[in-house]
């Protein structure tokens, strides 16, 4: 019965390859519910980055959206309360396309980690992201940042909340010129923002990084979020694991720890994702999560 | 090699200028005529003449790896691309502009003829003022004389256009000029190259 | 490697059991486009049978519908010119739930052979429909009708065309004394009434009531789809394929051939299909076609 | 075994009568009491006593095979279930009544009370006529007297209530009585069984 | 002269007697018969006798200035009424119920039987639960034991019928009791005869 | 020309006549924008009091809303800097009809006073919201409240803020035993329960409420209030205007005053409004607002 | 009182005095329904000329528009049966703005006469579309034409009925070579083009081109179209009155009479309207109808 | 007097020198520089220099009374205006090209670049092809090129730039040339004079 899997295209293979892994390392798969309200996601929009969705009126009259993304329906859903959900989905999200003139369907796997959270666990799916990518048989690059880093540092230099947004847009941006702009106006010294543009233009290879990012700490927060990274690349070898603290995180949902994945020749992301903790506080969750998202047409389409 | 951008006309002109002196010509572009392509290995570059407001289309889509583009295109369109220098080129405002002595009573919706549609829009949303739209591709100028609008908004360099129509400023609305922009997905494979490049240019626009 | 087909849920291995059957014998999968404009469902909305879609306005502010059924977009955007096209799809589609109080996401699959069809290929659709519910194991009933069978005895009877669709409406409800009430309104005398009530309400093992219709023909027409069933039929002997020719469907649409598919302990109906030449002239394209769907969901769910 | 639905009440009572004639008896229904099932094995059948306006819900889910309901719950809910024999039990009219001397003038919104919110839409949306609907549960006679509703949709047998009330009828919107109904899987696999019983209920009410 | 809506049956009857107490009796109710409307013109009263269901339909639209009505009704309708008093009778409570020994695991869409969909509806999505609403009539207990919902939601008096039917309560939602109601607008014109009738009501309530 | 005014309808007549009313007194018309987005009423729905707005999207795909209320888009979008505007409105509102089963246009008119707001202008508030009901012709009750009376007691009695909107919600259905139950909970003493059930169900004549409300003050704020609700009603005398505490109003938007208009034999609410000066911060203006909106075709209606 | 007129807006005062000129001719004003439902304008979309409208949902879960409209709704709503309805209506319709970017609610008034009409009314309506231009005070211009006009010369020419929409089009656009174009593609002689293009681009005064027309007739229909015409006018004298033969029609709707209003200095027409005999028929109504549509918006604005 | 508006560029020359033949000459349009309207009492006409994108709408907005535009503009923005004739000028076609031996195989979404989106997916949605339209504003033959599309829709003249860039036509869409149009409004009023000017136009282009 193995030609079975003959029938399958090669982008559905990657997929059921994708989901053995994970049902390897004891992830089970997860079904959403049909469709969220639309208040829903609009209430979460700085998490999904996007302000566009299909909506459409339920036949009780409610105002539905089609899912743009699964991460914050599992978080609101799921039933974490004391132990810890292993699960990955594989589901369609709505969005527009890269043309920005129409909504398309994308098709999306993901994988999170609810509930007790450890040091192993972390590493665990840092690794599962990084063999995600590997096994495409592509090159690929898996990018790692860690939201405290900056922000301990952005702590340390006293820059005040309402300005760091306005920061953190230009750093994501690697835009040397407008945070400078943006320091400047906030009053930091030159001082300070000689050290800010060092801190968050900091990527390359990690082993690399790492050494440099230790050396400009200046707390005991930038240090923790050094370790944290450290740890959850750990027993990872290799030139194509980076770290870049351009990644960009929105702190009312991630807590630290940052995922960005590339494959050669594609123009768009094909992995994301992070730490979830303060996404869970704000869903009324207890417990910690982790997660990531891989867009399986990015993956394998042109 | 690396794929590079360039818009046509003057600022590119200039941009090209300022790589050449960096190491990385691409010949001479003026002989370009209608190949729009030119390749200089030995520099490791190639280069695409394409109209200003299309370089941010190409680098976005992964068809250029970096390009130089007007920090108006950037705003009007916002491309997820890295911004990586601003290259102190071309210098200009966008503004927005009306007859001498226009005073906006807020009566009814306020008519703005604009190339830059996306700009104009979250300016007007920003202060609450409804507009209708109407989008021009050039001499904008022309508007609010044959009574087509009652604003406009868009780029000023020395101002001149707007006097010789009788229009004047009525408000700026953000300094503009060109930027270095790089693909986000490129750059990771590319980052060596990449940053060579940027960091030739920053020396060069510091001086 | 075969162990990844352990992976898939009983219902996703009777899917990949599906496609295995249609792949074998030739069918390719197709590949639909994103959504429709919501007009086009409206203006086939007697084929689908439910007016209630998810509607949608897509970024161009077009009024979009999610896809309530396959069939009417493959016919419209299949390219049949010059050949034969042999395709099955395996999508989501949108309904109103059994409460119909909210809408649903069903997971459909389906054939279709479309363009140059004979009797070689009508003989093995209705064959892969019969296979198909045979695969699952369980008890099923395969219905076959035909569509100029009642046709041809109405046009015998002289009913004019305009009470034809409240006639049509008792036939698919089994309502013999709706029919006669109808009939009656329209003039036809007792023994027509009688005549139709008979042969409408006809329904039961295949070789039984093929006997029986054959008996009541009145016309070349009814001959011929008597004789087009038994085709269709041929080379399939089994006591659960039935005739029933109270199988709706719409002239606009149909043209012959009616399946339908159940399984027992279901609430509905797991299978539907039909001969659609009619659809294939309003769709402006030249040639037959034939099919059927298979809801996934009904024939996997509870 | 057939599982068969019937309503509660008067119609059901009639309809079981005759179902016990045919042979179908389920003993002692008004023993029923708490119990809501009862089966005679030996006849092969399992009723069970339910909501007049729930029999169709149960026959279309497959929660039972047949039942027998009333013309207004099918013309009301349009459950898609077959209707095998009209039982003549039940007789009444679905109509529309108001206050004797009423005149639709048009002017404003009809309100219109009813328990048969669907069929009421349908039938003035057949008349262009546009309608609040009142959906109200029972007494609708009421809802005109008392300034609720200018208008009734609702079964009316003898007419008595409508004239105790001072309503009369303005229009008469279709005829009902009882109906056997079958779901439409079950019957593929059972049709022998139904047939048989849908043929004896047939005879008996031909008689 | 106050027009009180009371709900048909036992509830109805006892808040009449309670009202009858009070000094605001209607007669003989149980002469109605077919006259809905009966007026005590010395006491001040007329009297509607509705389905339970109708009477916070009849007060909110003004067609009744007060009413008595379960808190069942209330919490499923919300009606824009003001809230008196409880009366404190027909107490019991709304619950879930499922077979002895369901487990919910969560895989599939929940199916809920119950005539009070507002309530189960709020009530799943206050615990995130996807929930199907099948909505029925009456003998709502009947819906698991025929496989046509998972659960119920209904309201429990003794729990006799849920134990005489293998099923049990899982989850209580919320008391219930009777509730006298008024119209807000009309109670600002009548606040003084409401006030006084709702004042009598709740000392002999606090027996 | 004066016969132009027979064409009127009385509806029309009565606006035109409210119109003269409040354009004699200094008061504007207001020509709002046409449409606002949807999620401006989402995040202020709480003011709003219902939650189903007919929604559309702009063809420029933004999801828009049909206005259910006028006096949120003024207080956004007036321009109050460094004076006062006096303005009014006639416009049609969107909002679900009395069955609840469709929307339905109705007819709306509305009176605001924005920025310098003194005494003055709160007692010719008051008294235009009292002539707009007296000429009607109809007999009428005026209520008025004021949100810090029953805001002081609970301050008082150290209720905690998380369980007063249920006792608000208790509060304005005039249901004392649901608002003990509530209190209980809350762990408030019987002294304190018996307190806060005769302040908020205090109701009836102006003079005589005024009177006793002042006996029960425990604080300044609760005097204060009654202080207010006295100047307020400053030579207005009549046994139609009423004081009732358990007229609603959201914290977040109203600030002191608040009015009530009801006309004999119409089931709903004719007259609503009071003061806004939460709802003026909340919109990021400075400066204080009163106002209040007419419902037309309640009060022209049947 | 006559003071409250003081009130109106110049835009309301001539929207009362147009008003003031209906009802003095015997037309009532008519009130419209809610909405209606969206598949009721796109199935007569064709005669809205624009495809795009809001869309929403109502509470039932229906479809529906806003009306951009009033004409098909009151032509589908009205009782005409054994009679004539005379009817204006002053309401808001909803349509894409001159940018094309959003939409925009504008104010509509018309007049239709519906059931009986014959000579006097269609004179009568004529007159008063006359009149309503001249109570604006500017220059106007009020062109009239006749569908039966061009399409009894298309009749004489033997065209085809499926190019005539295409030479519609250019007639509508005054595109000779267009139309020639399509002419020359339908088979049409050169002496026939001719022909059709001279008759077609007729337009000036109307007691000239009348001349021209009468002197080009090639059949009773063309005759009967000028005749009708010149009743049509009858009584008006005034070079302001033109006759237009490219103002456009649909045949569906539109069955012989059509208006349309100029005013100086606005960019759109103004007013619009025509004998809507083929509608009443489309919409099972027995009986003729006239009426014309004013676009108050244009007609007050700048 | 009438206001004409001109396209900028070639097309605008050549339409002035045409106009200038038949009397209405404008002077030098050459020296118009900065200011952008020119006036010649005499002639009795206004001209205004803009860009060949916005004639149409500077005409449909009643700004100016006729103006020169391309049939592709026509198409692409369906302006609401009289096309009174066709000059003849500025011909060329309307293709779709993709690169030498490219065939669709209708696998994926084809990605097409143009400048013209509302003739490109008119096109495409005329023959049921799905298409993901990519706008860019000029060079469009390099899409292809460099994978940022699979085909392009744009004007053709000779096709040197097509070859120039290995790209080749795989489909006509329409022919363009000049046309003549006119405000609808304006016309009503100006009909004489903007006749005489078409029927003096019209004479030169036949020749």
């Amino acid at each position: 019965m193995d030609n079975l899997l003959d029938i399958l295209s090669p982008g559905e293979l990657t997929a059921l390859r994708l989901r053995a892994l994970f049902e390897q390392r004891g992830y089970r798969r997860y079904h959403p519910g049909r469709f969220e309200e639309y208040r829903f996601y609009l209430e979460n929009q700085s998490f999904l980055k996007n302000e566009r969705f299909i909506t459409f009126n339920d036949l009780d009259g409610r105002l539905m959206a089609l899912k743009p993304d699964l991460t914050l329906s599992i978080v609101k859903n799921v039933d974490t309360a004391g132990g810890q959900k292993k699960l990955y989905y594989m589901e369609n999200v709505y969005r527009p396309n890269a043309t920005g003139r129409n909504f398309t369907e994308i098709s999306q796997m993901g994988l999170e980690c609810l509930g007790r959270v450890g040091r192993a666990e972390t590493n665990e799916v840092v690794r599962l992201a990084y063999e995600s990518l590997k096994l495409t048989g592509e090159p690929f690059r898996l990018s790692l940042s860690h939201l405290r880093y900056l922000a301990g540092l952005m702590r340390n230099l006293r820059l005040p909340l309402h300005c760091r947004s306005a920061l953190y847009e230009n750093i994501a941006a690697k835009n040397p010129h407008g945070l400078r702009e943006v320091a400047k106006a906030a009053g930091l010294s030159d001082e300070g923002t000689v050290m800010l543009e060092k801190a968050s233009m900091l990527s390359g290879a990690a082993s690399e990084v790492l050494k440099e990012a230790k050396r400009l700490c200046r707390n005991a927060e930038m240090e923790r979020a050094v370790a944290q990274l450290e740890q959850a690349i750990g027993g990872i070898d290799d030139p194509s694991v980076l770290i870049d603290f351009s990644i960009r995180g929105d702190e009312d949902y991630y807590s630290g720890l940052m995922l960005c994945g590339y494959l050669q020749g594609k123009s768009r992301i094909v992995l994301s994702g992070g730490e979830y903790d303060n996404m869970m506080k704000k869903m009324g969750q207890t417990g910690r999560a982790i997660g990531f998202a891989i867009y399986l047409d990015e993956l394998c389409g042109r | 090699m690396l794929n590079i951008a360039l818009p046509k006309g003057r600022l590119g002109d200039q941009a090209h200028e300022l790589l050449s002196c960096a190491g990385y010509t691409g010949g001479n572009l003026a002989d370009m005529g209608r190949r729009l392509v030119i390749e200089n290995e030995a520099a490791g570059v190639r280069y695409f003449l394409v109209e200003p407001s299309d370089v941010a289309i190409y680098v976005e889509h992964g068809a250029a790896d970096i390009g130089i583009v007007g920090k108006d295109i950037l705003e009007e369109d916002r491309p997820d691309v890295y911004e990586l220098l601003d290259l102190k080129l071309g210098k200009c405002r966008m503004c927005a502009a009306a007859k001498k002595g226009f005073y906006d009573e807020a009566r009814a919706v306020l008519r703005v003829a604009t190339k830059f549609t996306g700009i104009a829009e979250r300016y007007y949303a920003s202060l609450g003022r409804e507009v209708d739209i109407i989008k021009l591709n050039g001499s904008i100028e022309l508007a609010p004389l044959l009574g087509l609008s009652d604003v406009i908004v868009d780029i000023v360099e020395s101002g001149k256009t707007l006097r010789d129509n009788d229009l004047e400023v009525i408000a700026e609305i953000m300094p503009i000029s060109a930027r270095l922009i790089a693909n986000k997905v490129v750059y990771q494979f590319k980052s060596a190259e990449i940053s060579a490049l940027r960091d030739s240019l920053e020396e060069m626009t510091n001086d």
